[in-house]
Protein backbone atom coordinates (compact mmCIF):
# COMPACT_ATOMS: atom_id res chain seq x y z
CA UNK A 1 0.00 0.00 0.00
CA UNK A 2 1.55 3.49 -1.00
CA UNK A 3 1.14 6.41 1.45
CA UNK A 4 1.54 9.51 0.03
CA UNK A 5 3.33 11.91 2.40
CA UNK A 6 3.70 15.99 2.22
CA UNK A 7 5.63 19.02 3.54
CA UNK A 8 7.46 18.02 6.56
CA UNK A 9 6.70 14.26 6.04
CA UNK A 10 8.17 14.41 2.69
CA UNK A 11 11.22 16.04 3.94
CA UNK A 12 11.39 13.43 7.37
CA UNK A 13 11.23 10.46 4.65
CA UNK A 14 13.40 11.91 2.02
CA UNK A 15 10.42 11.12 -0.59
CA UNK A 16 6.82 11.59 -1.92
CA UNK A 17 5.41 8.17 -1.12
CA UNK A 18 6.58 5.11 1.41
CA UNK A 19 5.26 2.12 1.35
CA UNK A 20 3.46 -0.14 3.74
CA UNK A 21 2.65 -4.00 3.78
CA UNK A 22 -0.90 -4.09 5.04
CA UNK A 23 -3.34 -7.26 5.43
CA UNK A 24 -6.91 -7.29 4.29
CA UNK A 25 -9.00 -5.93 6.63
CA UNK A 26 -6.44 -3.76 8.21
CA UNK A 27 -7.44 -0.27 9.84
CA UNK A 28 -6.27 3.11 10.25
CA UNK A 29 -4.37 2.42 13.52
CA UNK A 30 -3.03 -0.84 12.01
CA UNK A 31 -1.41 1.71 8.99
CA UNK A 32 -0.17 3.54 11.40
CA UNK A 33 1.81 0.56 13.26
CA UNK A 34 2.99 -0.24 9.88
CA UNK A 35 4.18 3.09 8.79
CA UNK A 36 6.16 3.61 12.03
CA UNK A 37 7.67 -0.12 11.86
CA UNK A 38 8.80 1.39 8.34
CA UNK A 39 9.87 4.62 9.07
CA UNK A 40 10.29 5.16 12.79
CA UNK A 41 11.46 9.27 11.71
CA UNK A 42 7.83 9.82 11.33
CA UNK A 43 7.15 9.07 14.94
CA UNK A 44 6.34 12.40 15.90
CA UNK A 45 5.32 13.84 13.20
CA UNK A 46 2.51 10.51 12.40
CA UNK A 47 0.83 11.21 16.05
CA UNK A 48 0.20 14.85 15.28
CA UNK A 49 -1.29 14.08 11.49
CA UNK A 50 -4.55 13.18 10.16
CA UNK A 51 -4.47 10.17 7.53
CA UNK A 52 -7.00 10.28 4.53
CA UNK A 53 -8.45 7.45 3.04
CA UNK A 54 -9.54 8.57 -0.94
CA UNK A 55 -9.35 12.47 0.29
CA UNK A 56 -11.70 11.92 3.15
CA UNK A 57 -10.06 12.13 6.88
CA UNK A 58 -10.92 8.83 8.55
CA UNK A 59 -10.96 7.97 11.97
CA UNK A 60 -8.08 5.01 13.38
CA UNK A 61 -10.99 2.56 13.53
CA UNK A 62 -12.04 2.93 9.85
CA UNK A 63 -10.86 -0.35 7.62
CA UNK A 64 -8.75 0.65 4.85
CA UNK A 65 -10.43 -0.49 1.32
CA UNK A 66 -8.72 -2.21 -0.96
CA UNK A 67 -6.67 0.27 -3.66
CA UNK A 68 -7.86 3.42 -1.77
CA UNK A 69 -6.01 6.34 -1.79
CA UNK A 70 -4.17 7.01 1.83
CA UNK A 71 -2.29 9.97 2.77
CA UNK A 72 -0.74 11.42 5.59
CA UNK A 73 -1.59 14.27 6.84
CA UNK A 74 0.69 16.85 9.47
CA UNK A 75 -0.83 19.59 11.10
CA UNK A 76 -2.25 22.00 7.76
CA UNK A 77 -1.10 25.62 7.46
CA UNK A 78 -2.41 26.95 4.54
CA UNK A 79 -4.60 30.25 4.46
CA UNK B 1 -14.85 29.80 -8.33
CA UNK B 2 -12.88 27.40 -6.01
CA UNK B 3 -9.79 25.82 -7.36
CA UNK B 4 -5.64 25.82 -6.45
CA UNK B 5 -3.17 28.23 -8.62
CA UNK B 6 -0.02 28.71 -9.26
CA UNK B 7 -0.70 31.90 -10.80
CA UNK B 8 -0.99 35.30 -8.93
CA UNK B 9 -4.82 35.38 -7.55
CA UNK B 10 -7.07 37.94 -9.38
CA UNK B 11 -9.17 39.21 -6.63
CA UNK B 12 -11.32 41.15 -9.77
CA UNK B 13 -12.25 37.70 -11.06
CA UNK B 14 -13.21 36.55 -8.04
CA UNK B 15 -15.45 39.60 -6.84
CA UNK B 16 -17.23 39.66 -10.09
CA UNK B 17 -17.78 35.54 -9.55
CA UNK B 18 -19.61 36.54 -6.39
CA UNK B 19 -21.64 39.52 -7.05
CA UNK B 20 -25.29 38.94 -7.26
CA UNK B 21 -28.17 41.42 -7.78
CA UNK B 22 -29.98 39.78 -4.66
CA UNK B 23 -27.21 40.72 -2.21
CA UNK B 24 -26.54 44.02 -0.74
CA UNK B 25 -23.34 42.73 0.51
CA UNK B 26 -19.74 41.21 -0.34
CA UNK B 27 -16.86 40.71 2.00
CA UNK B 28 -13.15 39.66 0.26
CA UNK B 29 -10.87 38.28 2.55
CA UNK B 30 -7.10 38.18 1.53
CA UNK B 31 -4.38 36.30 3.49
CA UNK B 32 -0.86 38.05 2.20
CA UNK B 33 2.56 36.70 3.21
CA UNK B 34 3.53 39.31 6.34
CA UNK B 35 7.65 40.00 6.55
CA UNK B 36 7.45 39.75 10.41
CA UNK B 37 5.28 36.56 12.51
CA UNK B 38 6.76 37.85 16.07
CA UNK B 39 10.22 38.47 15.60
CA UNK B 40 10.73 36.14 13.05
CA UNK B 41 11.59 37.23 9.56
CA UNK B 42 10.28 35.73 6.43
CA UNK B 43 12.09 36.13 3.07
CA UNK B 44 9.42 34.11 1.27
CA UNK B 45 6.85 31.20 1.41
CA UNK B 46 6.74 27.99 -0.13
CA UNK B 47 3.29 26.40 -0.07
CA UNK B 48 2.25 22.81 -0.88
CA UNK B 49 -0.81 21.11 -1.26
CA UNK B 50 -2.34 17.59 -1.73
CA UNK B 51 -4.29 19.17 -4.42
CA UNK B 52 -7.29 16.94 -5.45
CA UNK B 53 -8.20 16.59 -1.40
CA UNK B 54 -7.67 20.03 -1.02
CA UNK B 55 -9.47 21.39 -3.98
CA UNK B 56 -12.28 19.02 -2.17
CA UNK B 57 -12.34 20.53 1.00
CA UNK B 58 -12.45 23.81 -0.43
CA UNK B 59 -15.82 23.16 -1.89
CA UNK B 60 -16.45 21.43 1.32
CA UNK B 61 -15.66 24.34 3.45
CA UNK B 62 -18.01 26.17 1.26
CA UNK B 63 -20.73 24.11 1.39
CA UNK B 64 -20.70 24.00 4.85
CA UNK B 65 -20.77 27.72 4.85
CA UNK B 66 -23.91 27.66 2.56
CA UNK B 67 -25.48 25.55 5.19
CA UNK B 68 -25.47 28.59 7.92
CA UNK B 69 -25.69 31.73 6.07
CA UNK B 70 -28.01 32.78 3.13
CA UNK B 71 -24.44 32.93 0.69
CA UNK B 72 -25.41 33.64 -2.89
CA UNK B 73 -22.59 33.10 -4.64
CA UNK B 74 -18.98 32.01 -2.96
CA UNK B 75 -15.72 32.10 -4.37
CA UNK B 76 -12.12 30.69 -2.40
CA UNK B 77 -8.60 30.38 -3.97
CA UNK B 78 -5.70 29.64 -2.77
CA UNK B 79 -1.98 30.21 -4.11
CA UNK B 80 0.86 27.68 -4.11
CA UNK B 81 4.55 27.14 -4.74
CA UNK B 82 7.11 30.66 -4.29
CA UNK B 83 5.03 33.30 -2.29
CA UNK B 84 7.31 37.04 -2.14
CA UNK B 85 6.31 39.15 1.08
CA UNK B 86 2.93 40.83 0.41
CA UNK B 87 1.69 38.35 -2.44
CA UNK B 88 -1.68 36.91 -1.95
CA UNK B 89 -1.87 33.58 -0.65
CA UNK B 90 -6.02 33.19 -0.40
CA UNK B 91 -8.88 35.00 -1.16
CA UNK B 92 -11.88 34.20 0.21
CA UNK B 93 -15.14 36.29 -1.06
CA UNK B 94 -18.65 35.60 -0.30
CA UNK B 95 -21.84 37.50 -1.50
CA UNK B 96 -24.83 37.74 1.07
CA UNK B 97 -28.20 39.81 1.06
CA UNK B 98 -27.08 41.43 4.73
CA UNK B 99 -23.47 42.27 5.55
CA UNK B 100 -23.19 41.08 9.37
CA UNK B 101 -23.58 37.37 7.41
CA UNK B 102 -20.80 38.34 4.33
CA UNK B 103 -18.36 38.68 7.76
CA UNK B 104 -19.31 35.68 9.32
CA UNK B 105 -19.34 33.53 6.13
CA UNK B 106 -15.39 34.50 5.08
CA UNK B 107 -14.46 34.49 8.68
CA UNK B 108 -15.54 31.08 9.27
CA UNK B 109 -14.66 30.05 6.00
CA UNK B 110 -11.07 31.01 6.74
CA UNK B 111 -11.31 29.01 10.03
CA UNK B 112 -12.43 26.16 7.74
CA UNK B 113 -9.46 26.56 5.38
CA UNK B 114 -7.08 26.99 8.06
CA UNK B 115 -8.37 23.55 9.71
CA UNK B 116 -9.67 21.13 7.04
CA UNK B 117 -7.52 21.99 3.93
CA UNK B 118 -4.07 20.13 2.97
CA UNK B 119 -2.01 22.70 2.11
CA UNK B 120 1.20 23.43 4.06
CA UNK B 121 3.39 26.92 3.83
CA UNK B 122 7.12 26.54 4.31
CA UNK B 123 8.52 29.16 6.00
CA UNK B 124 12.22 30.53 4.16
CA UNK B 125 13.95 33.08 6.33
CA UNK B 126 16.87 35.43 5.31
CA UNK B 127 19.83 32.91 6.43
CA UNK B 128 18.74 30.10 3.79
CA UNK B 129 17.08 27.85 6.63
CA UNK B 130 13.44 26.93 5.97
CA UNK B 131 10.69 25.06 7.77
CA UNK B 132 7.10 23.25 7.34
CA UNK B 133 4.66 25.16 9.49
CA UNK B 134 2.84 22.22 11.59
CA UNK B 135 1.70 24.35 14.49
CA UNK B 136 -2.09 23.47 14.57
CA UNK B 137 -2.26 19.92 15.97
CA UNK B 138 -6.38 18.87 15.49
CA UNK B 139 -8.17 17.96 17.78
CA UNK C 1 -7.97 56.34 -0.11
CA UNK C 2 -11.26 57.56 2.12
CA UNK C 3 -13.40 59.90 0.52
CA UNK C 4 -16.44 60.44 -1.67
CA UNK C 5 -17.00 59.61 -5.89
CA UNK C 6 -19.27 60.21 -8.48
CA UNK C 7 -17.58 57.35 -10.49
CA UNK C 8 -17.58 54.05 -9.86
CA UNK C 9 -15.51 52.58 -7.04
CA UNK C 10 -11.58 51.27 -8.08
CA UNK C 11 -12.10 47.97 -6.18
CA UNK C 12 -8.74 47.36 -7.02
CA UNK C 13 -6.88 50.43 -6.46
CA UNK C 14 -8.63 50.68 -2.70
CA UNK C 15 -7.25 47.12 -2.44
CA UNK C 16 -3.83 48.26 -3.46
CA UNK C 17 -3.69 51.31 -1.43
CA UNK C 18 -4.40 49.37 2.07
CA UNK C 19 -1.68 46.53 1.32
CA UNK C 20 1.12 46.71 3.81
CA UNK C 21 3.76 44.22 3.87
CA UNK C 22 3.48 43.94 8.20
CA UNK C 23 0.10 42.68 7.44
CA UNK C 24 -1.12 39.15 6.88
CA UNK C 25 -4.90 40.38 6.38
CA UNK C 26 -6.87 42.37 4.13
CA UNK C 27 -10.55 42.45 4.16
CA UNK C 28 -12.68 44.16 1.69
CA UNK C 29 -16.57 44.86 2.18
CA UNK C 30 -18.79 46.28 -0.65
CA UNK C 31 -22.58 47.07 -0.55
CA UNK C 32 -24.38 46.81 -3.54
CA UNK C 33 -27.23 47.63 -5.04
CA UNK C 34 -29.79 44.75 -4.04
CA UNK C 35 -32.71 44.55 -6.02
CA UNK C 36 -35.41 43.38 -3.48
CA UNK C 37 -35.25 44.53 -0.16
CA UNK C 38 -38.22 42.51 1.90
CA UNK C 39 -40.71 42.60 -0.58
CA UNK C 40 -39.91 46.20 -2.15
CA UNK C 41 -38.21 45.83 -5.87
CA UNK C 42 -35.60 48.96 -6.72
CA UNK C 43 -35.06 50.15 -9.65
CA UNK C 44 -32.37 52.15 -8.63
CA UNK C 45 -30.99 54.42 -6.04
CA UNK C 46 -29.95 57.76 -6.04
CA UNK C 47 -27.52 58.89 -3.02
CA UNK C 48 -27.10 61.95 -1.60
CA UNK C 49 -24.60 63.61 1.25
CA UNK C 50 -23.34 66.75 2.96
CA UNK C 51 -19.92 66.56 1.27
CA UNK C 52 -17.41 68.01 3.51
CA UNK C 53 -19.04 66.52 6.59
CA UNK C 54 -19.58 63.19 5.11
CA UNK C 55 -15.74 63.54 4.06
CA UNK C 56 -14.54 64.48 7.67
CA UNK C 57 -16.52 61.75 9.22
CA UNK C 58 -15.46 58.66 7.34
CA UNK C 59 -11.66 59.59 8.46
CA UNK C 60 -13.45 60.18 11.72
CA UNK C 61 -14.45 56.53 11.84
CA UNK C 62 -11.27 55.39 10.10
CA UNK C 63 -9.69 56.57 13.41
CA UNK C 64 -11.93 55.08 15.99
CA UNK C 65 -11.50 52.21 14.24
CA UNK C 66 -7.54 53.05 14.66
CA UNK C 67 -8.01 53.02 18.07
CA UNK C 68 -9.70 49.55 18.61
CA UNK C 69 -7.45 47.46 16.41
CA UNK C 70 -4.04 47.64 14.95
CA UNK C 71 -5.12 48.79 11.41
CA UNK C 72 -2.13 49.42 9.22
CA UNK C 73 -4.34 51.23 6.80
CA UNK C 74 -7.53 51.85 6.10
CA UNK C 75 -10.02 53.06 3.22
CA UNK C 76 -13.56 53.58 2.98
CA UNK C 77 -14.96 55.26 -0.23
CA UNK C 78 -18.59 55.82 -0.82
CA UNK C 79 -20.53 56.49 -4.04
CA UNK C 80 -22.81 59.30 -5.02
CA UNK C 81 -25.32 59.93 -7.16
CA UNK C 82 -27.32 57.18 -9.43
CA UNK C 83 -26.74 53.73 -9.04
CA UNK C 84 -28.43 51.16 -10.65
CA UNK C 85 -28.59 47.25 -9.42
CA UNK C 86 -25.48 45.79 -8.53
CA UNK C 87 -23.35 49.05 -8.59
CA UNK C 88 -21.25 49.62 -5.60
CA UNK C 89 -22.04 52.07 -3.48
CA UNK C 90 -19.75 52.03 -0.39
CA UNK C 91 -16.17 50.27 -0.31
CA UNK C 92 -14.64 49.51 2.97
CA UNK C 93 -10.80 48.27 3.32
CA UNK C 94 -8.40 47.20 6.27
CA UNK C 95 -4.88 45.62 6.53
CA UNK C 96 -3.85 44.47 10.05
CA UNK C 97 -1.49 42.13 11.55
CA UNK C 98 -4.25 39.46 12.02
CA UNK C 99 -7.42 38.58 9.84
CA UNK C 100 -9.93 38.52 13.27
CA UNK C 101 -8.91 41.87 13.90
CA UNK C 102 -9.35 42.77 9.91
CA UNK C 103 -13.02 41.30 9.96
CA UNK C 104 -13.75 43.46 13.04
CA UNK C 105 -12.51 46.87 12.12
CA UNK C 106 -14.32 46.08 8.60
CA UNK C 107 -17.38 45.62 10.41
CA UNK C 108 -17.34 48.34 13.16
CA UNK C 109 -16.49 50.77 10.13
CA UNK C 110 -19.37 49.76 8.01
CA UNK C 111 -21.62 50.00 11.67
CA UNK C 112 -20.22 53.65 12.46
CA UNK C 113 -20.42 55.14 8.36
CA UNK C 114 -24.53 53.71 8.84
CA UNK C 115 -24.85 55.82 11.95
CA UNK C 116 -22.22 59.18 11.90
CA UNK C 117 -22.02 60.12 8.31
CA UNK C 118 -24.40 62.08 6.46
CA UNK C 119 -25.21 60.08 3.72
CA UNK C 120 -28.89 59.15 2.30
CA UNK C 121 -30.07 57.04 -0.18
CA UNK C 122 -33.36 57.58 -2.25
CA UNK C 123 -35.41 54.26 -3.37
CA UNK C 124 -36.63 54.35 -6.46
CA UNK C 125 -39.13 51.97 -7.70
CA UNK C 126 -40.35 50.92 -11.21
CA UNK C 127 -43.55 52.61 -10.73
CA UNK C 128 -41.33 55.75 -10.75
CA UNK C 129 -42.31 56.66 -7.02
CA UNK C 130 -39.12 57.76 -4.71
CA UNK C 131 -38.56 58.11 -0.87
CA UNK C 132 -36.08 59.56 0.93
CA UNK C 133 -34.83 56.29 3.48
CA UNK C 134 -34.57 58.02 7.01
CA UNK C 135 -35.13 54.79 8.80
CA UNK C 136 -32.96 54.63 12.03
CA UNK C 137 -33.30 57.12 14.52
CA UNK C 138 -30.10 57.97 16.22
CA UNK C 139 -30.79 57.55 20.30
CA UNK D 1 -28.58 82.64 10.00
CA UNK D 2 -28.86 79.84 7.12
CA UNK D 3 -29.75 75.76 7.41
CA UNK D 4 -28.55 73.76 5.12
CA UNK D 5 -30.83 70.71 4.40
CA UNK D 6 -30.65 67.28 2.72
CA UNK D 7 -32.72 64.38 1.44
CA UNK D 8 -36.28 64.14 3.07
CA UNK D 9 -35.85 67.61 4.52
CA UNK D 10 -35.39 69.56 1.21
CA UNK D 11 -37.86 67.42 -0.29
CA UNK D 12 -40.41 68.69 2.72
CA UNK D 13 -39.37 72.44 2.38
CA UNK D 14 -38.95 72.39 -1.33
CA UNK D 15 -35.22 74.11 -1.12
CA UNK D 16 -31.70 73.17 -0.16
CA UNK D 17 -31.72 75.97 2.46
CA UNK D 18 -33.97 78.02 4.93
CA UNK D 19 -33.37 80.60 6.94
CA UNK D 20 -33.28 81.58 10.59
CA UNK D 21 -33.82 84.60 12.96
CA UNK D 22 -31.69 83.78 15.97
CA UNK D 23 -29.97 85.80 18.84
CA UNK D 24 -26.71 85.92 19.71
CA UNK D 25 -26.40 83.28 22.22
CA UNK D 26 -28.89 81.06 20.73
CA UNK D 27 -28.73 77.23 21.57
CA UNK D 28 -29.16 74.28 19.36
CA UNK D 29 -32.40 74.33 20.81
CA UNK D 30 -33.34 77.36 20.15
CA UNK D 31 -32.67 77.02 16.66
CA UNK D 32 -35.14 73.80 16.45
CA UNK D 33 -37.83 76.31 17.78
CA UNK D 34 -37.03 78.68 15.32
CA UNK D 35 -36.87 76.07 12.15
CA UNK D 36 -40.09 74.82 13.77
CA UNK D 37 -42.18 77.97 13.34
CA UNK D 38 -40.65 79.28 10.16
CA UNK D 39 -40.95 75.43 8.72
CA UNK D 40 -43.69 73.55 10.38
CA UNK D 41 -43.84 70.80 7.74
CA UNK D 42 -40.74 69.74 9.26
CA UNK D 43 -41.74 69.04 12.51
CA UNK D 44 -41.63 64.95 12.35
CA UNK D 45 -38.49 64.95 10.93
CA UNK D 46 -36.70 67.49 13.13
CA UNK D 47 -37.79 65.53 15.84
CA UNK D 48 -35.54 62.62 14.40
CA UNK D 49 -33.29 64.74 13.09
CA UNK D 50 -29.46 65.72 14.53
CA UNK D 51 -28.10 69.10 14.17
CA UNK D 52 -24.53 69.63 13.04
CA UNK D 53 -22.56 72.90 13.40
CA UNK D 54 -19.14 73.27 11.59
CA UNK D 55 -19.65 69.52 10.60
CA UNK D 56 -20.10 68.46 13.95
CA UNK D 57 -23.13 67.13 15.66
CA UNK D 58 -24.07 69.62 18.33
CA UNK D 59 -26.49 68.69 21.46
CA UNK D 60 -29.31 70.62 22.18
CA UNK D 61 -27.84 72.45 24.82
CA UNK D 62 -25.04 73.99 22.79
CA UNK D 63 -24.75 78.06 21.99
CA UNK D 64 -24.61 78.09 18.24
CA UNK D 65 -21.84 80.39 17.34
CA UNK D 66 -21.86 83.61 14.91
CA UNK D 67 -21.08 82.61 11.27
CA UNK D 68 -21.10 78.60 12.18
CA UNK D 69 -22.28 76.53 9.27
CA UNK D 70 -25.47 74.64 10.64
CA UNK D 71 -27.10 71.84 8.77
CA UNK D 72 -30.25 69.46 9.29
CA UNK D 73 -29.30 65.72 9.26
CA UNK D 74 -32.10 63.52 8.84
CA UNK D 75 -31.66 60.06 10.01
CA UNK D 76 -28.77 58.78 7.44
CA UNK D 77 -28.63 55.85 4.96
CA UNK D 78 -25.44 55.95 3.31
CA UNK D 79 -23.88 52.58 2.85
Amino acid sequence: MIVHLFAGARELVGGHTVSAELPKGATVADLRQALLQVNPELAVLLARSRIAVNHEFAEDSAVVPEGAEIALIPPVSGG
Amino acid sequence: MIHLTRDPIDTGALLAAVQDPHCGAVVLFLGTVRELTGAVRTEYLEYDAYAPMAEQKLREVAALAGERWPIRRAGIVHRLGKLAIGDTAVAVAVSTPHRAEAFAAAAFIMDKVKELVPIWKQENAPDGSSEWVHGITPS
